[in-house]
């Protein structure tokens, strides 16, 4: 089936020279970030972690959204997802190998990468962080190109995938879970130190994976012959709605623990991220986006409106971005121990790689799509379903 | 078929090596004498058998087709699949030699409740690349051995190789890669039952014979060590053809270089001889413009034809009645 | 022969790469290195003698070294070897170099000739000529 | 056919693609009803000049071979070694590793393992082992090589004709074998041995004595023509008057002789008729080479046809 | 006996933060819990830092203390604050306690810089979190950092609540006279992190944390375990402050403030 992604139009080909070009560009400045050291990026001393890892963060939300497609179509038998389940569970291995790619350039010493395996550490939520995200992977690589294979082929998809599928139920909820984890269980770092973060995370990415995926289906619609039919993504646009309000709440109740009980602790993030720290226009417009995309989603005639359907989405994927992939991890590092701040703002190299990043994810995704499209195609089962 | 008698092959090998360096002492023999005949065995069998083949004409000019010829210039053709130009091949050749592009093909017919069905296979290929590549890394990064100074390029590799700092000294991946390939294109050989009834000795010696090399050199690094300095003393006095094949180095060492001179020995007389032939096999190294071109035959022989002056006679009262123009009334 | 010239080539090319390191070395008369104990501490030494054989430290000190690291750094033992009443750090910088304090003798040169590169001495550091 | 054309259900469920237990070279050869062909008539082969031209069927026990049929088949094995680069290469090269094997549709269609083109090839490869190569000489088995004995021929002849000569296992190898070129030059070898089927010995006669492979001759070629003509000028209304053998023409056209003679070939005949007829080309037919195709399959018969060809042109 | 540790770290690790918040009491009555998770090590050894905020001399006193540290440990002066490398290094009162603001702080107090480093931990989160096991806790109570296993992720940074940590952003080498290092240490590499290591190459000789040598007195080390150590006789007679007590991680290095005499 790989072949598929070797035959395919200028459109296609223009795109992947595209992504290649960000993933060299990526590619060099992380040569001079191994040369130089990770002093090149913006972080320091004070904030230890910074874009790579929010982007890491933000994305694992991305890959376990993907099981808000196959809960519905594998538990609840709603076959009308038979069309996009595959565009999660592929968007699902794009974004884990991004998020395993951050990982990887976020190391000071990324020679030593596999000590996470040769010295098993159970007690470090890393080590589980790690064991998951190559898991999750393996199984939508397994249970994606095997449903796939077997609709080419024109047979049931294996036996051995039910079990599968439904283990990546679990699983995907465990990605986020986890990663929620690696923060939600440091003393000393108050604006993570909260029993809601996996919730939120969990929030926020059903909200923000499946907008996403709400986008990418109208833009293949659009460019490609795949159509899965108005009905799906409706649905998809329900969850999505339903996802952002409890996100919206969970965050509206941080802020009430915060600033209600008055603990200077609670309330220092909330204060540096909207009112004096570099962030300040960007939180706000997060915040501005999450309400916006709430008028456009909430009310059914603009939910079915396909047009304000996209803005919608648009602004709830940028919104979440700038909060998780940003907001949330830098925020919780920028008030330091010593109850001082010392900003954060990505360097140069830093942003090149955080694209070439992005560039070889959507290369896989672009990649697994046209695979999955030019399947499809041959069996004349692109177009909208009748 | 023939799995233990090659097995057993290998483990011969490893025996005479063995009882060759630790009971008999022959370092001379299994240092300097049999590495050179075992080069240049190889060296001219590889040759003679090029030669061999080079002095067989090309009677057909038949490449494989697999896509559009070329006819008129606004259909698009395939210009890899079926090459009408000299570039055409090359490129094909390129993609062949170095993606083996073919085996990317590669399908599984099955039966499914009467319907036969294709799908994707693409583990022979993958394994196929990791097998012969990592072999590359691994003969280049020995040119440490031969080479002194060490050229920085070689260096590089092998920093590159142990990227991964797993292990005292650094594991090298091409090592392990080349072992775990093998070791997967066996079990290949016989989990599959097409495979496994089509092969033969032949095939199954080779991997257990690279396997062998592998293990040898792995073992040789990471666990009984020998005496790296020695080694490469004698490489270089190979390659300076000196030949002087210090004491004291560890058989292990000769176990492994015994059976790379067996490869280079076997190299020649058996299907290892695919490297050489991949550039000679007519079917992908011949651009398809018979159309264009006419290619006669080589060795063009006479041949007894049906003229049309036999065949006016056979039918000349029959043609004049169908009003057929004759030459002869 | 038939397509002669090009089969030709293609096995001047097959040779030029088969008997590649036969040529390179033309003229590159390589010295084989020995591991040189000669400096002022050992010089004064009246029995050479090391944690253990030479045969076995040349074929196993990165081990030995290796170990000693995870026993020092690690389980806190820094109990020190004696070797016939001379006692031992085990230490790269404050065992090992205290008495071979000729590195590019005594590593360097076995290493490159080797086309090793340890990275011990990215963190280690030896100064020559310090003893 | 009188038990009915079985349906494809039928035909896929019998089929199993796991190999018998016993090797290769230890299952004789089964001659299994339908699988093969009728040996070529004497006539047939007596026409193009080919020796050993006797009555024969494959699925008799006496194949009624030349005393030195041996002699002949690795003389003739050792003349193509050497007048083939390909069947040599072919012979030397293959690495056994089972992409080709399941691309053959007899293959596919019978589950027969020596169906495979990698197996099927490797019935001659273990004869050019046993009789060409120092190690199968002095291994023998454990080289892979086997001695040429009777059954081995009928092993030999029996897969030899289940090959179309297709070329998919070729687009899957990678090296490029070709089995098509294997089967031909192990055809041109049964050939001096007489053993043609007859299903191909009678169109190669018929090529070669008539033109054509369904043995049309000129009047008929002519008066079939004429048919067709009759049925364009009732539906157009406009007759069309072709030339047969005409000398100066600028055009000698060729078509597979079905098109003369078989619907739906005739159609497409006719199309052919009307769209010169409107392009107004100088053309014309010849009864003499009167076949498109090529049923040669083997050299000889392939010069003759470009040698008439030529003579037609200067006609 | 390390391997019980290591089973109770895992445990630790999997159930969660909070066992026992008393701990810090019951060392300070100087009873043993009955809960083995919060027993002394039985090896009886738990090294810590007094550190008397008033017997340090001024600003050379400091100076004093921290340039031998880090000089005897090659730890770099590199100027650009967000690559700084510290294992020991002074703040106010306000940044080393936050979470005890007092605004009525006397002058002197508020003034005066308080010597930080590695709090060592009994129940260090960098121990916790560490995915590789290059940061662990050995059985004298020191939290090692091991450069050798260390991957760069910077989880320990992230989890350590006092900013003892410090991460190799550059090359360390290219911020040190390399001409003048000691000889006896080696530096770091790029991309690992580290922290004060408690001096175990000085401890093995016999010798005091070099801060605490070079403190004339300010800085007493000893062994918590031991009732008759001098760390534990000036605990028990002076009123200290430790960072961040309320977050459970019990820290090896105890503040006394006031002044021994007046608290006494």
């Amino acid at each position: 089936m790989l072949d598929r992604a070797l035959k395919g139009s200028k459109t296609y080909w223009t795109l992947v020279i595209i992504l290649l070009g960000f993933i060299s560009a990526g590619s060099l400045a992380y040569l001079h970030q191994f040369k130089n050291g990770l002093g090149v990026t913006g972080m320091s001393r004070d904030v230890s972690w910074g874009f790579y890892i929010s982007q890491f963060t933000f994305l694992v939300g991305v890959a376990a959204s993907a099981v808000m497609l196959v809960i519905p179509y594998y538990l609840h038998n709603y076959k009308k997802f038979g069309r996009i389940v595959i565009l999660g569970e592929f968007l699902a291995i794009a974004s884990v190998t991004m998020c395993m790619t951050f990982i990887f350039v976020d190391m000071g010493q990324p020679m030593r990468i596999l000590n996470v395996i040769l010295h098993p550490t159970p007690n470090s939520i890393l080590f589980w962080d790690a064991m998951v995200l190559n898991g999750y992977l393996g199984l939508n690589l397994v249970i994606g190109w095997a449903t796939l294979h077997a609709e080419k082929k024109g047979t049931p998809p294996p036996a051995w995938s039910k079990p599968l599928i439904y283990l990546s139920i679990p699983w995907a909820v465990s990605i986020h879970t986890v990663t929620a984890f690696l923060y939600a269980g440091l003393p000393g770092r108050h604006f993570w130190l909260t029993a809601i973060m996996a919730a939120r995370f969990l929030a926020s990415a059903f909200a923000g994976g499946p907008a996403l995926l709400i986008i990418l289906a109208l833009v293949l619609r659009k460019y490609t012959k795949f159509d899965p039919g108005r009905e799906p993504i409706q649905s998809v646009a329900k969850i999505v709605a339903y996802a952002m309000v409890a996100n919206v709440f969970f965050i509206i109740l941080e802020l009430f623990t915060a600033f209600y009980s008055n603990i200077p602790g609670h309330m220092h993030a909330f204060e540096f991220l909207y009112a004096h720290g570099n962030l300040v226009p960007l939180m706000w417009a997060s915040s501005v986006l999450a309400v916006l995309s709430l008028i456009l989603i909430i009310p059914p005639k603009f939910r079915e409106n396909e047009s304000t359907l996209i803005l919608a989405c648009i602004s709830i994927f940028i919104s979440l971005w700038i909060d998780k992939g940003f907001g949330l991890v830098i925020g919780g590092f920028v008030p330091t121990p010593f109850n001082t701040i010392t900003e954060y703002w990505p360097t140069l190299p830093e942003t090149i790689i955080t694209l070439g990043v992005w560039a070889l994810g959507f290369l896989v995704l672009t990649i697994l799509y046209k695979v999955a499209i030019s399947v499809r195609e041959e069996l004349g089962t692109a177009g909208p379903p009748k | 078929m023939g799995i233990f008698f090659s097995f057993f092959m290998v483990i011969l090998l490893v025996l005479i090596a063995y009882f060759g360096i630790a009971a008999a002492g022959l370092h001379t023999l299994f240092g300097i004498i049999i590495p050179y005949a075992a080069f240049v065995t190889f060296c001219i069998g590889f040759l003679l058998k090029v030669i061999k083949w080079g002095r067989a004409p090309v009677p057909f000019h038949i490449p494989t087709t697999c896509g559009q010829q070329m006819t008129l210039p606004w259909i698009n053709y395939s210009k890899l699949d079926n090459p009408s130009s000299t570039s055409g091949v090359i490129g094909r050749m390129i993609l062949e030699v170095f993606c083996f592009r073919s085996l990317f093909r590669n399908l599984k017919t099955g039966l499914n409740n009467g319907n036969i069905s294709y799908a994707s296979d693409k583990w022979l290929w993958l394994a196929g690349l990791a097998f012969h590549y990592s072999f590359a890394v691994v003969l280049i990064r020995h040119l440490r051995f031969f080479l002194e100074p060490v050229p920085a390029l070689i260096n590089t590799i092998d920093s590159l190789d142990g990227f991964l700092q797993v292990g005292v000294p650094h594991f090298l991946l091409s090592g392990g890669v080349l072992l775990i390939a093998a070791l997967y294109l066996f079990f290949r050989r016989t989990s599959n039952p097409q495979v496994r009834y089509i092969s033969l000795p032949a095939d199954y010696f080779p991997l257990f014979l690279i396997a062998g090399i592998a293990l040898s050199g792995i073992i040789m690094r990471y666990i009984s060590k020998v005496d790296i300095i020695k080694v490469k003393q004698l490489t270089v006095s190979l390659a300076e053809l000196k030949g002087n094949a210090p004491e004291g180095i560890g058989t292990i060492f000769f176990i492994h270089l015994f059976l790379i001179c067996t490869l280079l020995v076997y190299f020649p007389f058996s299907k290892l001889m695919h490297m050489g032939g991949i550039f000679l096999s007519p079917t992908r190294n011949l651009p398809n413009d018979s159309r264009i071109k006419r290619h006669i035959n080589p060795w063009n022989p006479e041949v007894k034809v049906h003229t049309y002056e036999a065949y006016e006679n056979d039918f000349r009262e029959k043609m004049k009645g169908a009003g057929i123009p004759v030459e002869k009334e | 022969m038939y397509n002669g010239s090009k089969i030709i080539i293609g096995l001047i090319i097959f040779l030029a790469i088969a008997t590649f390191p036969f040529y390179s070395n033309i003229g590159k008369s390589a010295g084989v290195p020995m591991p040189d104990t000669n400096t002022p501490v050992i010089n004064g030494l009246d029995k050479k003698e090391c944690v253990a054989s030479a045969e076995y430290m040349k074929k196993e000190h990165m081990k030995v070294l290796d170990e000693w690291r995870d026993e020092v750094v690690r389980e806190g033992k820094r109990d020190v070897i004696n070797v016939g009443g001379r006692v031992f750090e085990k230490s790269l910088q404050n065992g090992c170099m205290q008495c071979h304090s000729n590195k590019s003798r005594f590593c360097d040169e076995c290493h490159s000739y080797a086309g090793v590169k340890p990275y011990c001495w990215d963190c280690h550091h030896f100064k020559e000529g310090r003893i | 056919m009188a038990k009915g054309t079985p349906k494809p259900e039928e035909l896929t469920s019998s089929i199993d693609y796991n190999p018998p237990a016993t090797g290769w070279r230890e299952t004789p050869v089964d001659f299994k009803e339908g699988t093969f062909c009728h040996g070529a008539r004497p006539s047939y082969l007596q026409d193009v000049g080919f020796p050993n031209a006797r009555e024969w069927a494959p699925a008799d026990s006496d194949w009624k071979l030349p005393e030195n049929w041996k002699e002949i088949f690795l003389e003739a094995m050792g003349e193509r070694l050497k007048k083939y680069r390909s069947f040599q290469l072919f012979m030397d090269i293959c690495v056994r590793c089972g992409a080709c094997a399941d691309k053959c549709h007899f293959f596919i269609g019978t589950g027969d393992p020596k169906n495979m083109p990698v197996l099927r090839a490797e019935l001659i490869r273990s004869v050019y082992r046993k009789y060409f190569t120092t190690a199968g000489k002095l291994l023998g088995k454990n080289a892979g090589a086997r001695e040429l004995t009777l059954d081995v021929l009928k092993e030999l002849w029996y897969y030899y004709y289940q090959c179309t000569e297709c070329r998919r296992c070729s687009v899957f190898c990678p090296y490029g074998i070709d089995q098509a070129e294997i089967t031909m030059i192990v055809r041109e070898i049964f050939n001096l041995l007489g053993l043609n089927t007859d299903w191909i010995a009678g169109p190669v006669s018929n090529c070669y004595k008539k033109g054509n492979h369904l043995g049309l001759e000129p009047h008929t070629i002519t008066s079939n023509i004429e048919y067709l003509l009759d049925d364009i000028e009732e539906i157009t209304g406009i007759r069309i008057e072709p030339t047969f053998n005409r000398k100066g023409a600028e055009i000698l056209f060729v078509t597979p002789s079905g098109d003369l003679f078989g619907d739906p070939g005739t159609y497409t005949a006719m199309g052919y008729l009307m769209l010169f007829h409107e392009l107004g080309l100088d053309y014309t037919w010849s009864t003499y080479a009167s076949e498109g195709g090529n049923f040669g399959f083997f050299t000889s018969m392939d010069m003759a046809k470009r040698l008439n060809y030529k003579k037609t042109r200067q006609a | 006996m390390r391997i019980d540790r290591r089973k109770f770290l895992q445990i630790a690790g999997l159930s969660g933060i909070g066992l026992g918040l008393s701990a810090a009491d019951g060392l300070f009555k100087g009873k043993a819990l009955a809960s083995g998770a919060h027993s002394l090590p039985s090896s009886g050894t738990r090294l810590a830092f007094v550190i008397d905020v008033n017997k340090i001399e001024g600003e050379d006193g400091y100076r004093r203390i921290i340039e031998a540290c880090h000089k005897i440990h090659n730890v770099p002066n590199i100027p650009n604050t967000k690559h700084e490398v510290k294992w020991i290094w002074t703040d106010s009162y306000e940044h080393s306690f936050p979470d005890q603001p007092n605004e009525f702080l006397p002058e002197k107090i508020k003034e005066k810089p308080f010597l930080l480093l590695c709090n060592h931990c009994d129940k260090p989160p960098c121990v916790r979190v560490c995915p590789t096991k290059a940061t662990f806790k050995n059985p004298d109570g020191i939290v090692v950092q091991d450069p050798h296993r260390c991957i760069g992720c910077r989880f320990c940074m992230a989890a350590c609540p006092y900013g003892s940590r410090s991460f190799n952003w550059v090359d360390p080498r290219n911020y040190l006279d390399m001409k003048n290092i000691n000889p006896d240490f080696p530096t770091r590499t790029m991309g690992v992190v580290e922290k004060c290591t408690l001096c175990p190459e000085r401890l093995a000789r016999g010798l005091e944390p070099a801060c605490a040598e070079a403190s004339n007195g300010a800085i007493v080390f000893g062994n918590l375990a031991d009732p008759e150590s001098e760390v534990r006789k000036i605990l028990n007679t002076h009123y200290t402050l430790r960072r961040k007590p309320e977050i459970g991680t019990q820290p090896s290095i105890f503040y006394v403030i006031g002044g021994g005499e007046n608290a006494g």
